[in-house]
């Protein structure tokens, strides 16, 4: 109980010392002047309609392959983790429902092309290559709830993978040597605002991370799954 | 204070009296000491017939050279402390050598003599006198102490270390020896003297029932001459040194064997009324009495 | 928005007390991400600008003044992503502390210390 | 020039892919991998050469954007330095894990590629938000890797450690988020000129967040409970990585975001980082486990280095500042390399314990290796840490901010207790394990090896008047080359050692002028003097000879050092060579710690003297300065004493001394005793030759010193009479001898010192003497007991001859020269009116004669024991020195005056008056005369006279046997039992028992014990359990915000 003690007070002068965070801190009354010329000069310069897109996949493109890089390092780190073990098959053997089964059937085609629609509309409409990826991966997931004996073909997950992250890296290169610099996106035309094809490379980036956050999520839950 | 060669037969001449005077006293003290114990006792020149008679007998063995190297030590050793000292105030013939140092000289030279006495014994091979050295020396060391101090505080009074100088600064009357001008140091010397002389209580070495064979005995026929010798002439020159810087020393032989003899009793008094030490009680009292005796007494002198 | 950074706060705080009090590991990394997502909280409140809509131009937005920041918006997804990923290597390491010595109790795992 | 950007380019694309070309097999795939990190090796390593020589800094910009718009990174000098370090380990820790990563899947090489990417990244990025992706990137990559071996140990230290890690980072990402909401920015260095114009309490509490995570990854004291887990239990080429690596990017990381901080938030960290320091080496001392030790070593030398730059901050330093980048530059590589090294000889050693390393010794390279690694982080020249420590001292000094360095000098001394105790037991423990050595492991070991020497060298040339130093260069050089040598026999390198030190000694003396002469003729001829009994030894004696001259330069540095820097780093090469050379007694191990740790916390304490001076001086190093002090006299003069004292062993800092001297070897004995010792007395001179009078308040420090001096000679030789062991006696008579020179030398007279300089000089000659006699018959007797000899007279008669005239001189009977130094004494005494310490001095002399007469007559005379019936006189290397000091000692004993002339007119040029006056050979002062010619002539003449004639009467004696004895009236039975040996002055102990008891001995084992012991009453904090580090983390938030901002 004294432990508790302790972790109260602690807790409590934590809260003490945060308050000025909640006192002092008000709202922005008004866009910030980074913000200020993503919006006013975001449509124009890379022509994304949706600026966090815009923000996201260009302005601040290397922390989007960072995270990317995150994913994927925690892809490999649960790999390299869980080594593969002897699946015990009785624990396999349970089926599921006959409703998820036949519901999976039905939605899955639907979920994977709903995640395709978000990554490739990431420039337009809110959404854009995680959401679509974590989209498509939730679809497996459920099919592997469904039928629990399912096998993942790995190795096209890893070339889904590698391939869609090394070309990620490169048109990253091309924007540094056709455009401004590396990942700048308008080495490709920057299209018809409002377009699907435009913002130049952008709705490439996000598809290839929506591939590429798509096959890591899936790869990290057939690991987990397969560990159990 | 330029050497000359004749100065070696001044030095000799010195020294032949001075070893008679110390045969005969050395005879007069143990008829005393016979006699404070009811005892007959010797005569008085039985030292001499001793030392003739060691003298002419030959030794049949030795340990080696080594063996030899103490009572040439000893001798040395007493010998020297009296030839760097001056012995009568102005006289040409008897100054000795002491051109050559000065009283911290004579101080060092003291214990050349035990040194070197402890080698040789060390040589003989005898365990005892092997204890016998090592408690002499402990005893020296720790007797030394109250002398130290006093040749300090002496040298402090007169601002010199020169034995001349010193008797210099005394001549002129008994008022102006260091004995009335400076009591406390002069105390301190007739303590240190007790221990200089290594009497009763403080004989730890020539104790003969605490060492079967002290060194003294271990050398015998023509060494143990040399000893005897030294025995003599040793403690007269630690007495004429202690003349010379608490009594005014003196300018003709008469003063000085009067001294001598004066100053000579001192320690036999305390010796025949005073049992003796064991050697860490010995130890202990010149650390324990003569060390603060001796601070008190430099204290006083230096700010009084 | 006051209320959503308040709410974040709270967020925050309830999840470290859930990681300083819960023994078992995956409670403990429940609170890890109720944490997380309080943070998160906090970066969208920071960016809301009251009576203004998503920062997406299209014709029903005329003008830079009626958006609120993209930036937050831009920072909390990669939080986000950033969450899920420490999350489940969080995850991973339970089960393999789990499958080491069949306890998930965070008190069973004090070989190392001093 | 390669776009740096390229270095994340192939990092990640090779990652990416890596997985593909796993396919095409192991071999490519590693291939693919070592290239992609020696790509990213070389284009930093590029950078760093072309912004050395002046190419402009490159500031990368994304998405074609300038900042604040986009993210952009820099390649500066700082840049370029972290990442081509950073890189340059991916290097050798990946070759280092080479089997790990051919057995494991692809996935370890994807992710240690990964991780090294999210350095670079956080060393270059200047953006905010993108270092939080990056410390993000590193750290997922960093917990993956650390259960790399998948053994409880390893996964339980791992989940602490991503538990930990993800809280800094939230803390990292609530920080950033608010900075952005006050400044709209997040590129940093816009973001800290905003916050120029901010104020309120949110606006601190944010940056103080932002703060606070970083300094969580750097792992404060005592919220790092779970990276010391991960130290100890992750693979140790991970750990090299983690602890060397990721701290380095950290750092920078600090140093980037240091922009934001003000003076309040600066001081926070720097007393975070110092606290680190002082407890990480503290908790330290307690460790038996190597890495866990390691783990707390890098914690502490982090701490350091952060608690540096925020010093040098706060002290009105620009980060940029050449003196910054030297001081954290020099700290940094110091650490860098040899926690690298040392990590990896964990992985090569594979033991825990850390007394079990001495499977080292199977190989020289790496025990070389260890011992370098060692001396650098203890900061000892020529190591890169030195010259940074140095140069930090003094700056801090220069600004006055002494309790700053007070703490660090406490936390590095602290740190080399355990340091040296370590190489202590790894040169010692006997006996050990051969460890197998692989080359791809050894490898990496040599190449930092190779970088912590060369950086060394070059950091000695640019720190400040570092090209004083260059007097060093060669006798170093010549250190390495005999270090390369040493496949030699002793034949060779022994008569090599002479030759050279004999031309360099020629060299040298003519550079010398005062009193450097005496102490050139000590240290250099008597150096070569006592390199001859060397030739005793047979085979190779590895690692002697570089060690010895390396002392030697030490010395020789000393002698000619016009500065603070040249003396203290003299001083300290001299120490180092002088552990080496005490150690490689048998049982040396013990005592050679002690040395060290006394020489190590004096030099410290000396350190922070000439820091003081520095400070006082209008920062200036020359020692002449020391001479026209302004200010603070007394605090600059009694912490060089203090620093000098313990190398001159006196009264309560002598503990070290009889150990070190007395169980080192034959010849190294003479050596440390007779040479070494005088370069306390050197520094004395140095300093008192400047300073003539100084007091601290009411209190004369001479005075003090005097009295010291008086004591230590009384009781130094008080306790040498009780020893048993024939070398701890004559060390223990060392201490009281070196009582006597600075009982002269704090006189502070003409009189004092020349008696100081001829008791300096006798005692050269008589304890070399004493210690190569006592050491030959030590080596022939095989034991140090006296009272298992005896006898040895017919035996080893010159080895008794040169004992005997050595203690004749040493306890100052005359005729030797050693009574030249008791006359001198007592009218120094009497000039200066000091009696009653002067009557503890002569009173200490004679006790002198006590240990005397038993050294000579417990191993030369007496009954010899039956098995040294055959014992042979010591070997003709020993005997030779000897007869050439009895030599000088007899030449100086006639012609005193051929020595005290000449130092007497360079000493009238410090004490005009006071001198001694010369007619002919007599030398006069006020109150006595003395004439060492006709001395020896009187003597002479009576003893041989005497002895002459003895001789002439008994030549007809018969020689016995020694054994030939009678005494009680009965024959002995064995000669072992007629030698009274043991205890020998029984009577003494039982009469001054009470003054030898070991009152100091007891003093420092207490103080000893009390750091120990709340040593591990502190790290009690670390259970073990992950939650508790949470808590200690959330803890330790809470508390600095409130101690730095009172609420």
């Amino acid at each position: 109980m004294v432990k508790q003690l302790f972790i109260i007070i602690t807790l409590v002068f934590l809260v003490i010392m945060l308050l000025p965070l909640m006192t002092e801190v008000k709202p922005f009354e008004d866009l910030s002047l980074v913000s200020q010329k993503y919006v006013n000069a975001g449509p124009d310069e890379l022509g994304s309609q949706n600026l966090v897109t815009a923000v996201v996949v260009t302005y601040r493109g290397l922390d989007t392959l960072g995270e990317v890089a995150v994913l994927f390092i925690a892809t490999a780190g649960i790999g390299f983790f869980l080594r593969k073990k002897a699946v015990e098959e009785k624990d396999m053997k349970s089926k599921a429902s006959v409703l998820v089964r036949t519901g999976t059937a039905l939605l899955l085609p639907l979920i994977l092309l709903l995640g395709v629609y978000i990554f490739l509309h990431g420039h337009l409409t809110p959404g854009g290559g995680f959401q679509g990826g974590v989209v498509i991966a939730s679809g497996i997931l459920l099919l592997m709830l469904a039928q629990s004996d399912i096998k993942i073909n790995i190795s096209l997950l890893y070339w889904i993978e590698s391939l869609s992250g090394a070309f990620y890296v490169i048109i990253g290169i091309l924007g540094l040597a056709l455009a401004g610099g590396f990942l700048d996106n308008r080495f490709l035309p920057l299209g018809d605002f409002g377009r699907l094809f435009s913002a130049g490379a952008i709705p490439i980036i996000y598809s290839l991370i929506g591939l590429k956050v798509g096959a890591e999520l899936v790869g990290i839950l057939n690991n987990m799954q397969r560990s159990q | 204070m330029d050497f000359k060669p004749i100065q070696i037969l001044y030095a000799l001449w010195s020294f032949s009296i001075i070893l008679n005077i110390g045969l005969v006293l050395q005879g007069i003290v143990r008829k005393i000491g016979a006699r404070v114990g009811r005892r007959y006792g010797i005569r008085f020149y039985q030292p001499y017939i001793d030392i003739v008679k060691n003298y002419s007998l030959r030794s049949s063995i030795t340990h080696g050279v080594m063996f030899y190297l103490g009572p040439v030590f000893r001798l040395t050793g007493g010998m020297g402390v009296y030839f760097f000292t001056p012995i009568i105030y102005g006289s040409v013939y008897f100054g000795n050598f002491s051109f050559a140092g000065d009283i911290v000289l004579v101080l060092y030279f003291i214990f050349f003599g035990s040194l070197g006495m402890a080698l040789g014994a060390g040589e003989g091979g005898h365990p005892y006198s092997a204890i016998g050295v090592g408690r002499g020396l402990a005893q020296v060391t720790a007797a030394e102490i109250p002398l130290v101090m006093a040749i300090i505080g002496v040298a402090m009074h007169y601002e010199s270390l020169s034995v001349t100088e010193i008797v210099a600064a005394q001549q002129g009357g008994i008022m102006n020896w260091t004995l009335m001008t400076n009591p406390l140091i002069t105390i301190l010397g007739l303590i240190a003297f007790l221990g200089a002389m290594m009497r009763s209580p403080f004989d730890v070495v020539l104790a003969p029932q605490e060492i079967p064979i002290g060194p003294p005995t271990e050398y015998h026929s023509s060494f143990l001459g040399v000893m005897q010798t030294n025995r003599s002439v040793f403690p007269m020159a630690k007495t004429v040194l202690f003349v010379n810087i608490f009594f005014g020393g003196a300018t003709n032989w008469a003063a000085m064997i009067l001294k001598i003899f004066l100053l000579y009793m001192w320690p036999v008094v305390v010796g025949v009324v005073f049992p003796r030490f064991r050697v860490d009680q010995s130890i202990r009292w010149w650390y324990k009495y003569a060390l603060p005796l001796g601070v008190v007494a430099i204290l006083v002198t230096q700010y009084f | 928005m006051l209320i959503i950074t308040v709410l974040g706060i709270i967020l925050v705080v309830l999840g470290l007390w859930g990681m300083l009090t819960q023994k078992n590991i995956i409670k403990i990394i429940i609170g890890f991400s109720i944490m997380d997502t309080g943070t998160h909280l906090l970066i969208v409140s920071i960016g809301y600008i009251k009576d203004r809509t998503a920062p997406i131009m299209d014709k029903a937005v005329g003008n830079a003044s009626q958006v609120i920041d993209p930036v937050p918006s831009a920072l909390v997804l990669t939080a986000i992503v950033i969450g899920l990923a420490v999350t489940a290597l969080m995850l991973t390491y339970a089960i393999k502390l789990f499958e080491i010595r069949k306890s998930l109790d965070i008190n069973d795992f004090k070989e190392l210390k001093w | 020039m390669v776009n740096p950007i390229y270095i994340f380019i192939i990092a990640l694309g090779v990652g990416f892919l890596l997985s593909l070309f796993e396919k095409a097999g192991k071999i490519l795939t590693m291939t693919v991998f070592y290239s992609a990190l020696a790509i990213m090796t070389f284009i930093s390593g590029q950078w760093l050469i072309a912004l050395i020589r002046g190419t402009e800094i490159m500031t990368l910009t994304t998405a074609g954007f300038p900042p604040p718009f986009s993210i952009n990174l820099r390649m500066g000098l700082e840049e370029a330095f972290f990442t081509f370090f950073i890189n340059s380990l991916g290097i050798l820790a990946g070759i280092f894990l080479a089997p790990k990563f051919r057995s494991e899947k692809v996935y370890g090489m994807v992710l240690y590629l990964m991780m090294f990417m999210g350095m670079n990244g956080l060393v270059m990025t200047r953006d905010m938000f993108n270092l939080f992706v990056f410390m993000e990137i590193t750290s997922v990559a960093t917990v993956s890797l650390i259960a790399i071996d998948r053994n409880l140990k390893s996964v339980s230290a791992g989940f602490k450690y991503v538990i930990a890690s993800g809280l800094a980072s939230t803390f990292f990402l609530l920080g950033t988020i608010f900075l952005y909401r006050f400044t709209g920015l997040l590129n940093i260095e816009m973001m800290a000129e905003a916050l120029n114009y901010a104020s309120g309490q949110a606006v601190f509490l944010s940056v103080f967040i932002l703060l606070i995570s970083i300094i969580i990854e750097l792992k404060p004291f005592p919220a790092n409970g779970w990276a010391l887990d991960v130290y100890e239990a992750a693979d140790c080429g991970v750990v090299s990585v983690i602890a060397a690596g990721v701290s380095a990017a950290m750092l920078y990381v600090f140093i980037k975001i240091s922009a934001l901080l003000n003076q309040n938030l600066m001081i926070t960290a720097a007393g975070i980082g110092t606290v680190t320091f002082l407890f990480s080496n503290l908790l330290a001392l307690k460790q038996d486990n190597a890495r866990r030790l390691l783990g707390y070593s890098s914690i502490g030398q982090i701490g350091l280095i952060y608690s540096a730059f925020s010093f040098f901050r706060l002290a009105g330093f620009t980060p940029g500042d050449q003196t910054v980048l030297l001081v954290v530059g020099g700290l940094f590589v110091n650490h860098f390399f040899a926690k690298a090294g040392l990590f990896w000889l964990a992985g090569i050693v594979k033991k825990d314990k850390s007394d079990e390393w001495a499977g080292l010794r199977s190989s020289p390279l790496l025990l070389f290796a260890f011992a370098v690694f060692i001396l650098a982080l203890a900061g000892l020249p020529p190591f890169p840490g030195f010259f940074a420590k140095w140069q930090l001292v003094m700056v801090l000094s220069a600004k006055g901010m002494f309790p700053a360095i007070g703490f660090i000098l406490l936390g590095s001394f602290l740190e080399a207790i355990y340091l040296f105790r370590w190489l202590g037991k790894v040169l010692k423990t006997d006996p050990f394990e051969p460890i197998k050595i692989k080359p791809w492991e050894a490898f990496p070991v040599a190449v930092y090896l190779l970088a912590i020497i060369l950086t060394g060298g070059f950091l000695s040339g640019i720190i400040n008047q570092g090209s004083s130093l260059s007097v060093l260069y060669l006798p170093v050089l010549f250190v390495i080359v005999l270090f390369m040598l040493d496949f030699l026999p002793v034949l060779v390198k022994n008569s090599l050692v002479i030759v050279v030190f004999s031309y360099y000694t020629f060299r040298i003396m003519p550079q010398l002028s005062g009193y450097r002469i005496m102490f050139g003729i000590i240290f250099l001829l008597g150096g070569i003097l006592l390199f001859i009994p060397g030739y005793i030894k047979k085979g190779r004696r590895l690692g002697f000879y570089p060690l010895a001259v390396m002392m030697y330069v030490g010395l020789a540095g000393l002698l000619l050092s016009e500065n603070t820097l040249q003396f203290f780093t003299s001083w300290e090469l001299m120490t180092l060579g002088s552990y080496f050379l005490i150690i490689r007694g048998k049982k040396s191990e013990p005592h050679a710690l002690s040395y060290m740790l006394f020489s190590m916390g004096g030099a410290f304490v000396m350190l922070l003297g000439f820091g003081v001076l520095y400070h006082v001086n209008g920062h200036l190093l020359e020692l002449a300065t020391l001479a026209r002090i302004p200010d603070m006299t007394g605090i600059i003069y009694s912490l060089l004493t203090l620093g000098f004292l313990t190398k001159m062993a006196s009264i309560g800092l002598h503990i070290w001394l009889p150990g070190a001297h007395g169980e080192a070897e034959t010849d190294v004995s003479p050596m440390v005793s007779a040479i070494l010792l005088k370069a306390g007395m050197f520094g004395m001179v140095v300093l008192m030759s400047a300073i003539p009078a100084v007091k601290i308040g009411f209190i004369d420090i001479p005075y003090v010193l005097g009295w010291l001096g008086a004591i230590t000679i009384f009781l130094g030789n008080l306790l040498a009479i009780y020893q048993e062991d024939a070398k701890r006696l004559l060390a223990y008579s060392s201490v009281g001898n070196l009582g006597y020179v600075l009982f002269g030398l704090a006189l502070m007279s003409h009189l004092g010192w020349l008696t100081s300089i001829t008791y300096a000089l006798n005692h050269f000659l008589f304890k070399a003497m004493l210690f190569l006699a006592i050491g030959g018959v030590v080596y022939r007797v095989g034991t140090k007991n006296m009272y298992e000899m005896g006898g040895l007279i017919k035996n080893m008669p010159i080895s008794f001859i040169s004992v005997l005239i050595g203690i004749i001189a040493l306890s100052g009977v005359p005729p030797l020269s050693g009574f030249a130094g008791k006359w001198l004494t007592y009218n120094a005494i009497l000039q200066k009116g000091w009696y009653l310490q002067g009557a503890v001095v002569i009173i200490g002399g004679l006790i002198a004669f006590l240990y005397c007469f038993r050294l000579i007559y417990a191993v030369f005379l007496g009954q010899i024991k039956d098995r040294n019936r055959q014992v042979k006189e010591a070997p003709l290397a020993l005997l030779i020195p000897q007869v050439i000091l009895m030599i000088a000692i007899m030449v100086f004993s006639v012609l005193p005056g051929a020595v005290l002339r000449p130092v007497g007119k360079f000493l009238e040029n410090i004490f005009p008056a006071g001198g001694l006056n010369w007619q002919a050979g007599t030398a006069f002062t006020e109150y006595g005369y003395w004439n060492g010619y006709w001395i020896m002539m009187v003597t002479g003449g009576m003893f041989m006279m005497v002895l002459i004639w003895l001789l002439f009467i008994d030549r007809k004696a018969q020689k016995v046997k020694q054994f030939n004895i009678v005494y009680a009236a009965e024959r002995p039975f064995r000669p072992e039992t007629t030698h009274v040996g043991y205890n020998f002055f029984a009577h003494y102990r039982k009469a001054l028992g009470s003054l030898s008891r070991p009152y100091v001995t007891k003093f420092w084992d207490t103080l000893t014990d009390i750091t120990h012991s709340s040593a591990d009453f502190i790290r009690k904090l670390y259970n073990g359990n992950g939650q508790t580090y949470i808590f200690h983390i959330l803890l330790f938030v809470v508390v600095v915000y409130f101690i730095s901002f009172g609420g």
